[in-house]
């Protein structure tokens, strides 16, 4: 896998950079931006609206009320005390103890599955260049060697994620977008050797 | 997990007509349960460490004036509103009613003393000390409370605990009469009566049966094990 | 070893001693979970029988003692006088024998007097100082230069004392309580011609009259009356006995009545003559009870002419409809009681006062009845001791007293009008048997420590029981903390120590034996059975309790006493400059100030006021508005013969024109709890002469009332405000 | 590398710069504070140890009144954290573009304020070194806390609230931490680095991350809003008099926004000062915070009168005395609360110019904070002082060690936050800047307005 990122200095740049890109046959799927503020999906790249991690803050959810139940509840009725006339296991703030250990294991669980859907933390080292941070704009442009096409989401249309260029080698693919990136007013490319 | 169940209620009924508020059970409710000797500092700062008072009321004015006695010790409610909030079960309820205070267990949140409306729990604000040789006379079946912990009257568990075992080890049951917690003992009145409510032969069971009965606060739906007798009277025949 | 071989002194345990402690501590160990209520077992203590000393009621008590300290007081079941009850006193006295400050060993003054310096001597050294400078005074063949003083002691120790002093060939035993009921014994003697003090039976009875007796706090026998009131109240099934109690505060008896009748100081006797009057005007008297006490109603109301109600009215302050209806309650319910206590007896028209309350039970026929008075045994005691007291202050100020011992405080509890104190310093050898540096030991020259209650033999005869013969027996419970030795031991020692007819006086080795051979005299053993075997069985149970038989000779007027006419109170102190009464009473946890060093009592809430650890003035709230005096103010209290400083206490239950100073604080020792705290109130007493010598009329003083400061001090444990608020709990 | 060129590069470097200069070196100033800081923070715990070593008589608690001044501060704390997260959520939520530069200060106030709070009920124990007995877990004694016990619904919803608000922050932080990292050197690099986990602002990563963050805001609210319920709980769950009341949890919920909001615009006031950000918390910020805080007052005024309202018209007697001895000993403190909560906000936030006085606003929220810890007090000292057995009513002032404590505490968070803002972006900058970056002007008929580009949050 080969990215190579072109750093524009302004939105414009980038958007055409992204215009030839797709132009000349590279899949959307293909392309991503790098900026350091959230743009609106599809002003630079659309990307695949559909996300995962949603459900795993149902799962921890779920799994976390279990554990508050257990953790109220079960510990009553394992370990039980003699409280007078009361009932050993005490329903009302089972409730409470159970609704605020599945709010916490959601959170975390929201969290967890971001970074895991985000595919963060990154170990490998991948393009990037700080001027990003300053509003440059990076438009990236992943090519497989043996120039097949991307992986693409499971939502995306036939043929979508296979690009005009696919035909060419990775190096030519490489080549050509930077090619197209600088025409487009790239400042300079930064590429990732290849692994 | 089953519920346990005893033969025992303990209550106790103090007759208010009876009671001439001579401080006589203070005193023996201190002497038994080594409860501590608080300066005058220490009352003035609101930590008497009595668990038994008598309250002292005034009503009307002179000469229509009474004086009403009302002696105050823990009510052993049967729904006792220090055991819940307690988060470490020192206060916790025993199968034969009583409210017990787990001095160990105890780690000081005052919770229970908040939330107890007669205001019967007292806190180890200091860290009390008896001057030797008073610590002579400390007794060896109750512990020395160190500070930072809650205690409270316990109608004298120690003694129940003896006449329990005394009775248990003769194939009986505890006989009304024979435990009494220290300040029903020494009350030269006999205002204090103490034994089992659950046996409805025994004496608290039948003065517990008198028109004249109440609870203190019953409103709070505490259910205390204290009955209290109205003074008869008091008034002009 | 030294407690072994007293363990072994009899196996004297009460109710049984056993031990339990077989079971071992690490049998199982118990877990948090499980209610530690269950499956643990503290060790089982013995109890020993005793009898308390501390106020002259002599109730039987039970000593819980565990690995040989004593834990815990308890009233003795089998007692007569207290049935297994005991007041707050009674179970304060364990702190004397552990007070942290008692006397360890026998001390010389080194420092001029009341500097508190003493050296340690020991017990041989003490012993031949005081028996030089008796032998000195029997060289000098002057041995009425020796006076002994004590409280009114009863029973052995009183034979011993007087035998000690007879002895050396001393006249001077002074015998004086400030509390003492020298007052009823006189009356009694006056009235019904002797001078046993009485029995009242207030569980019986349908209507109680107390004219300032409280009998609830320390009047005669507390503990006595106090479980007599509860049967009164509600112990038998249909009848509520009725309380009405007479005198211008509410004290803690006055408390627990009915109806409660602020009668002005000194007008008690003039109200009772008013209900007799009335009693008899309207036929409402006991004929039988007239006829056998010889008296002629119509001669009586003929004598009591000028006690018709209006008059009475006046002279009491009371609404004349209270006053009546009072009278014929009293005279219709019978069995009525009628009682006059100290508040009375302390006016200085005392004397006659308490006789015509007497009068009231012989007008409704309570004499020698159920629900009425009896004579109370055969106690004899002093009936002037106070004359005894000021002619042996006469003595001391003529420096005719040489060598003085001393067993109590009188320098607290004898008022300083009297001249004692200045007295007392004349007095060039003072002896004191205090076990507490108290104000007398401050002022002596050698203490010679006596025992605790509880480390000491003896018995104890109280003054008021249920006919029959009632001697209690105290026992040693623990062994001797401290190098102390126990007064009546001293003496024979002394006695010893000076040889010839003082060491004839007794025969015997010690106290114990002494008090062996009276406690013989009493039982008679029957043949075949060993007297040691009487006397353990004595101990177990507590002393000697014979309640049947022995009736004697029941009350009835004498035909040669007048008829009782209580002059017109007079006050020291004129009503301008002093315009309030002053009340001292003897306070519900200190009796005299003897229980002030033990801080239990210290700490007991006074039950009518909840102050703590202190002395206060009572001010009734409007008298106090007027000064303005708020709640803990500090007030100076001013009589003609001194002021003195102490917080006030607004107190509803007083009658305006009167303030109320508790007795018992202000001690100058007595260890730390004790020490400088609150003031001794008896410092304001002045003597009102009626021209017939002086009298002990502690509650004849008129005093003014001022405010100094908002930094009263005062600590109480109920809250002020809330005090007046009980309708909160519906109380 | 060479600099980019363009106008809006170049705006970003300046926004950049000027939102990131609360992490240049500390100056002497700083240094002053901090040390300020730190010594009364170690006051404090001396005055605490002082407290652990000798015992409890060093407070001014007493019976009947067993919790002072450290629950007063438990509920003031507890009650300043949810401006916070909460508001932040809500704002969020609602899409509110001003909400942009106030969230950082909000948020991490949060945290602190949360942490500070849950201090507080651990302090006040009497017997502190075995608090340990209140965490649940299997241990040799065999027992397990009650939950019955409302502290340990404390206990549980502190702890997830501490989790959740320190998450939200961190999540909110994440961009702003890549940013940070491309700009600095050294520890700052290193540090910055690790916690921004390799982000590198790819769509997708946006796109995930504005899902995350709408979810995290959905679920945080629920959490805050129990939070106070249960501390309110605390009260209501009891048998005292003036405590015993069911509108007790919204009642102290909306006082805890109330507090929270006041304390935020406090913040605001002087972070603005402080790191020169005028640019960014504009007029514009108060006005709105003015206007959300006058509606919070309103909501609270209204909260308070029906509470007392209740107990007029019953006229319980016991409740009824601990009113009136309420409103009789506290006279000043209870008029100052009213005036603080109820009066000022609501006469005063009327009125625009006052909203966009920062000045103004500034002394408004402190005041307003003032009141709501008074608030605190009166609801806890006089319940319990008049408790429901007159006989053992009692008085209660703090001492020496609970206030300096409290001091402490103030101090404490006060240096936390300073530490916060010296090694954290203070100012969301990069949702600063995509409102920049997203800003438009419309022709619209003879003007140009300005517009916002896109859908907020990118997700629906």
């Amino acid at each position: 896998m080969i990215e190579t990122l072109g750093i524009f200095p302004d939105f414009e740049s980038a958007g055409r950079a992204v215009e030839r890109l797709v132009r000349e046959g590279f899949a959307e799927a293909q392309i991503t931006s790098l900026t350091s503020v959230s743009y609106p999906d599809g002003a630079l790249v659309k990307t695949g609206r559909r996300s995962w991690f949603r459900w795993l803050t149902l799962g921890c959810f779920i799994a976390g009320a279990a554990a508050g139940f257990a953790l109220a509840a079960g510990t009553a009725w394992l370990y039980p005390v003699q409280t007078g006339e009361k009932p050993i296991i005490a329903y009302y703030p089972t409730g409470i103890v159970t609704y605020e250990l599945a709010m916490l294991f959601a959170l975390a669980g929201t969290i967890v599955g971001m970074f895991l859907e985000m595919g963060l933390p990154a170990w490998r080292k991948r393009p990037y260049d700080p001027a990003i941070a300053e509003g440059c704009i990076g438009i990236s442009v992943t090519i497989h060697p043996g120039g097949e096409a991307v992986v693409c989401g499971r939502e995306a249309e036939t043929g979508a994620c296979v690009g005009g260029v696919v035909s060419l080698s990775a190096g030519e693919q490489k080549s050509r977008a930077e090619e197209i990136m600088r025409e487009a007013g790239a400042l300079r490319i930064v590429a990732e050797e290849p692994s | 997990m089953e519920k346990q169940t005893s033969p025992y209620r303990w209550g106790m009924v103090v007759d208010l007509d009876r009671c001439t508020g001579c401080g006589a059970c203070v005193v023996a409710c201190q002497a038994e349960n080594n409860v501590a000797i608080c300066g005058k500092k220490e009352i003035a700062e609101g930590r008497n460490m009595h668990w038994l008072r008598i309250e002292r009321f005034w009503v009307g004015e002179y000469p229509n004036v009474r004086a009403r006695f009302l002696p105050v010790l823990c009510q052993h409610c049967r729904d006792a509103p220090c055991e819940p909030v307690c988060p470490v079960y020192a206060s916790y309820h025993n199968p034969d009613g009583l409210n017990g205070q787990v001095y160990n267990r105890c780690v000081g949140t005052r919770y229970c003393g908040n939330n107890c409306p007669y205001a019967v729990r007292v806190f180890n604000f200091y860290s009390h000390q008896w001057p030797k040789p008073l610590d002579n006379q400390l007794s060896p079946d109750i512990t020395v409370r160190p500070r930072g912990v809650m205690e409270k009257c316990t109608f004298c568990v120690q003694r129940i605990r003896r006449a329990k075992e005394d009775a248990s080890g003769e194939g009986r049951l505890v006989r009304d009469g024979e435990v009494q917690p220290a300040c029903a003992q020494t009350c030269p009145a006999e205002a204090l009566v103490f034994g089992n409510l659950a046996d409805p032969r025994s004496r608290v069971a039948r003065l517990v049966r008198s028109p004249r009965r109440f609870r203190l606060l019953e409103h709070l739906g505490t259910h205390p094990s204290v009955y209290y007798l109205k003074g008869g009277g008091r008034e002009h025949v | 070893m030294k407690r072994r071989t007293f363990l072994q002194l009899g196996g004297m345990t009460a109710a049984g001693a056993w031990l339990s402690g077989c079971r071992s501590a690490n049998e199982r160990l118990i877990p948090y979970l499980v209610s530690p209520d269950e499956g643990v077992t503290p060790g089982r203590a013995e109890y020993y029988a005793s009898a308390c000393r501390f106020c002259p009621a002599g109730c039987g008590i039970l000593v819980r003692v565990s690995e040989g300290r004593a834990k815990k007081i308890e009233g003795n079941p089998a007692h007569p006088v207290n049935r297994g009850k005991l007041c707050a006193r009674g179970q304060a006295i364990l702190q004397e024998l552990y007070h942290p400050d008692r006397v360890p060993q026998p001390l010389k003054r080194t420092g001029p007097r009341g500097s508190g310096k003493f050296t340690p001597i020991s017990w041989g050294e003490g012993l031949s100082l005081l028996a030089g400078r008796l032998s000195a005074l029997q060289r000098e063949r002057s041995t009425e230069r020796l006076a002994l003083m004590t409280t009114q002691l009863r029973g052995t120790l009183a034979e011993l004392a007087d035998r000690f002093v007879a002895a050396f060939g001393s006249p001077h035993h002074i015998r004086f309580d400030l509390l003492a009921p020298d007052w009823l014994r006189a009356a009694n003697r006056r009235s019904f011609g002797q001078a046993s003090l009485p029995w009242y039976d207030i569980a019986e009875t349908r209507y109680l009259l107390s004219f300032g007796a409280d009998f609830l706090e320390y009047h005669l026998s507390p503990v006595h009356y106090g479980f007599a009131f509860g049967r009164m109240r509600q112990g038998r099934d249909t009848v509520r006995g009725h309380f009405t109690y007479v005198g211008g505060r509410m004290s803690l008896t006055a408390a627990s009545a009915d109806r409660w009748m602020p009668v002005r100081p000194g007008s008690e006797g003039a109200l009772a003559l008013g209900m007799a009057r009335l009693i008899l005007t309207e036929s409402l008297y006991d004929a039988a009870s007239m006829a056998a006490s010889g008296l002629w109603p119509e001669r009586l109301a003929a004598g009591l002419e000028a006690y018709d109600l209006p008059q009475v009215a006046q002279l009491t302050g009371l609404p004349q409809q209270v006053i009546a209806e009072v009278a014929r309650e009293f005279a219709t319910t019978p069995p009525s009681l009628a009682m006059a206590g100290e508040m009375v007896a302390f006016q200085d028209n005392g004397p006659e006062a308490v006789r015509a309350v007497q009068l009231l039970n012989v007008l409704a026929g309570n004499l020698n009845r159920p629900g009425g008075v009896f004579p109370g045994g055969s106690v004899a005691g002093p009936e002037n001791s106070f004359a005894d007291l000021l002619a042996f202050v006469e003595r001391m100020r003529g420096d005719r007293i040489g060598v003085a011992l001393i067993h109590g405080d009188p320098l607290h509890t004898i008022p300083p009008v009297t001249g004692f104190p200045e007295a007392l310093a004349r007095v060039p050898f003072v002896v004191s048997f205090s076990p507490l540096l108290d104000d007398t030991a401050l002022q002596a020259d050698l203490i010679l420590p006596d025992h605790a209650a509880l480390e000491s033999w003896g018995d104890v005869i109280p003054p008021v029981a249920p006919r029959g013969t009632v001697i209690g027996l105290m026992q040693p419970v623990v062994t001797p903390l401290h190098d102390t030795r126990q007064f009546p031991e001293v003496l024979m020692a002394t006695a010893r120590e000076l040889g010839g007819g003082m060491a004839a006086a007794f025969p015997q080795q010690s106290y114990l034996e002494m008090l062996k051979e009276a406690m013989k005299k009493e039982v008679h053993p029957a043949g075949g059975i060993d007297f040691e075997t009487v006397w353990v069985d004595l101990l177990r149970q507590g002393g000697l309790f014979k309640t049947e038989g022995k009736g004697g000779k029941g009350y009835r007027w004498t035909a040669e006493a007048p008829v009782p006419a209580p002059a017109e109170p007079r006050f020291a102190g004129d009503d301008k400059r002093f315009p309030l009464h002053l009340q001292i009473y003897p306070s519900t946890a200190f009796y005299d100030g003897r229980g002030a060093p033990l801080p239990w009592l210290q700490q007991l809430p006074d039950p009518m006021t909840t102050v703590v650890w202190d002395s206060w003035v009572e001010i009734n709230p409007a008298t106090a508005a007027g000064l303005g005096i708020g709640f803990g103010d500090l007030v100076e209290v001013t009589s003609p013969r001194g002021s003195l400083h102490l917080p006030a206490v607004l107190y509803p239950g007083i009658r305006p024109d009167m303030v109320a100073i508790p007795m018992g604080q202000g001690h100058r020792g007595m260890g730390r709890y004790a020490e400088g705290r609150g003031v001794n109130p008896l410092a304001l007493l002045a003597l009102a002469d009626n021209g017939t010598g002086p009298l002990p009329a502690w509650n004849a003083t008129r005093v003014r009332v001022a405010r100094i400061s908002k930094e009263g001090n005062l600590v109480t444990a109920g809250n002020p405000e809330g005090s007046y608020r009980g309708e909160l709990i519906e109380i | 590398m060479s600099e980019p060129t363009l106008s809006a590069a170049k705006s970003a470097v300046r926004m950049n710069d000027a939102m990131l200069s609360s992490l240049r070196p500390p100056t002497l100033r700083w240094y002053l504070l901090a040390f300020f800081l730190g010594g009364v923070v170690a006051w404090g715990l001396y005055a605490f140890g002082y407290m652990v070593s000798t015992d409890m008589s060093c407070t001014g608690l007493d019976r009947p009144v067993m919790w002072g001044v450290y629950i007063v501060n438990f509920v003031f704390w507890i009650g300043l954290s949810h401006s916070g997260t909460m508001v932040s959520a809500i704002l969020r939520l609602s899409r509110a573009n001003w909400r942009r530069p106030i969230l950082r200060a909000a948020e991490a106030m949060t945290v602190f304020t949360v942490t500070i709070g849950g201090l507080f009920p651990l302090i006040h124990l009497g017997r502190n070194w075995v608090f340990f007995y209140l965490i649940p877990y299997p241990n040799q004694r065999g027992l397990w806390p009650n939950f019955r016990s409302a502290l340990l619904w404390d206990a549980t919803a502190i702890f997830t609230y501490i989790i959740g608000s320190s998450l939200f922050l961190y999540l909110g932080m994440l961009p702003d931490l890549a940013v940070a990292r491309d700009r600095c050197a050294g520890w700052r690099r290193t540090l910055y680095g690790a916690l921004a986990m390799g982000w590198r602002g790819t769509a997708r990563e946006w796109l995930i991350f504005q899902k995350a963050s709408t979810l995290m805001a959905a679920l945080i609210i629920p959490v805050a809003v129990s939070v106070h319920s249960i501390v309110a709980w605390d009260f209501a769950v009891t048998v005292v008099p003036g405590w015993h009341s069911t509108i007790f949890p919204p009642y102290f919920v909306i006082g805890a926004i109330l507090s929270g909001v006041a304390a935020v615009i406090t913040l605001m006031a002087i972070i603005r000062k402080a790191f020169h950000l005028e640019e960014f918390l504009t007029p514009l910020h108060f006005d709105n915070m003015g206007k959300l805080l006058l509606v919070i007052a309103l909501l609270w005024s209204y909260a308070y009168f029906v509470e007392v309202q209740t107990t007029w018209y019953a006229h319980e007697p016991i409740e009824w005395e601990v009113f009136s001895f309420m409103a009789g000993r506290y006279t000043p403190a209870l008029v100052l609360m009213l005036v603080g909560n109820s009066l000022l906000p609501l006469t005063l936030l009327c009125f625009r110019r006052i909203r966009r006085s920062v000045g103004a606003m500034l002394v408004i929220s402190l005041l307003v904070n003032v009141a709501m810890f008074i608030e605190r007090y009166l609801i806890i000292v006089p319940s319990l002082s008049h408790k429901n057995m007159p006989f053992v009513w009692g008085t209660y002032s703090p001492s020496w060690v609970e206030l300096s404590v409290t001091a402490g505490a103030f101090a404490g968070f006060a240096l936390m936050y300073t530490f916060f803002a010296k090694c954290f972006p203070m100012v969301a900058l990069t949702d600063v800047r995509e409102l920049e970056a997203r800003k438009v002007l419309v022709p619209f008929a003879r003007a140009e307005l300005p517009s916002i580009a896109g859908k907020e949050g990118g997700d629906d």
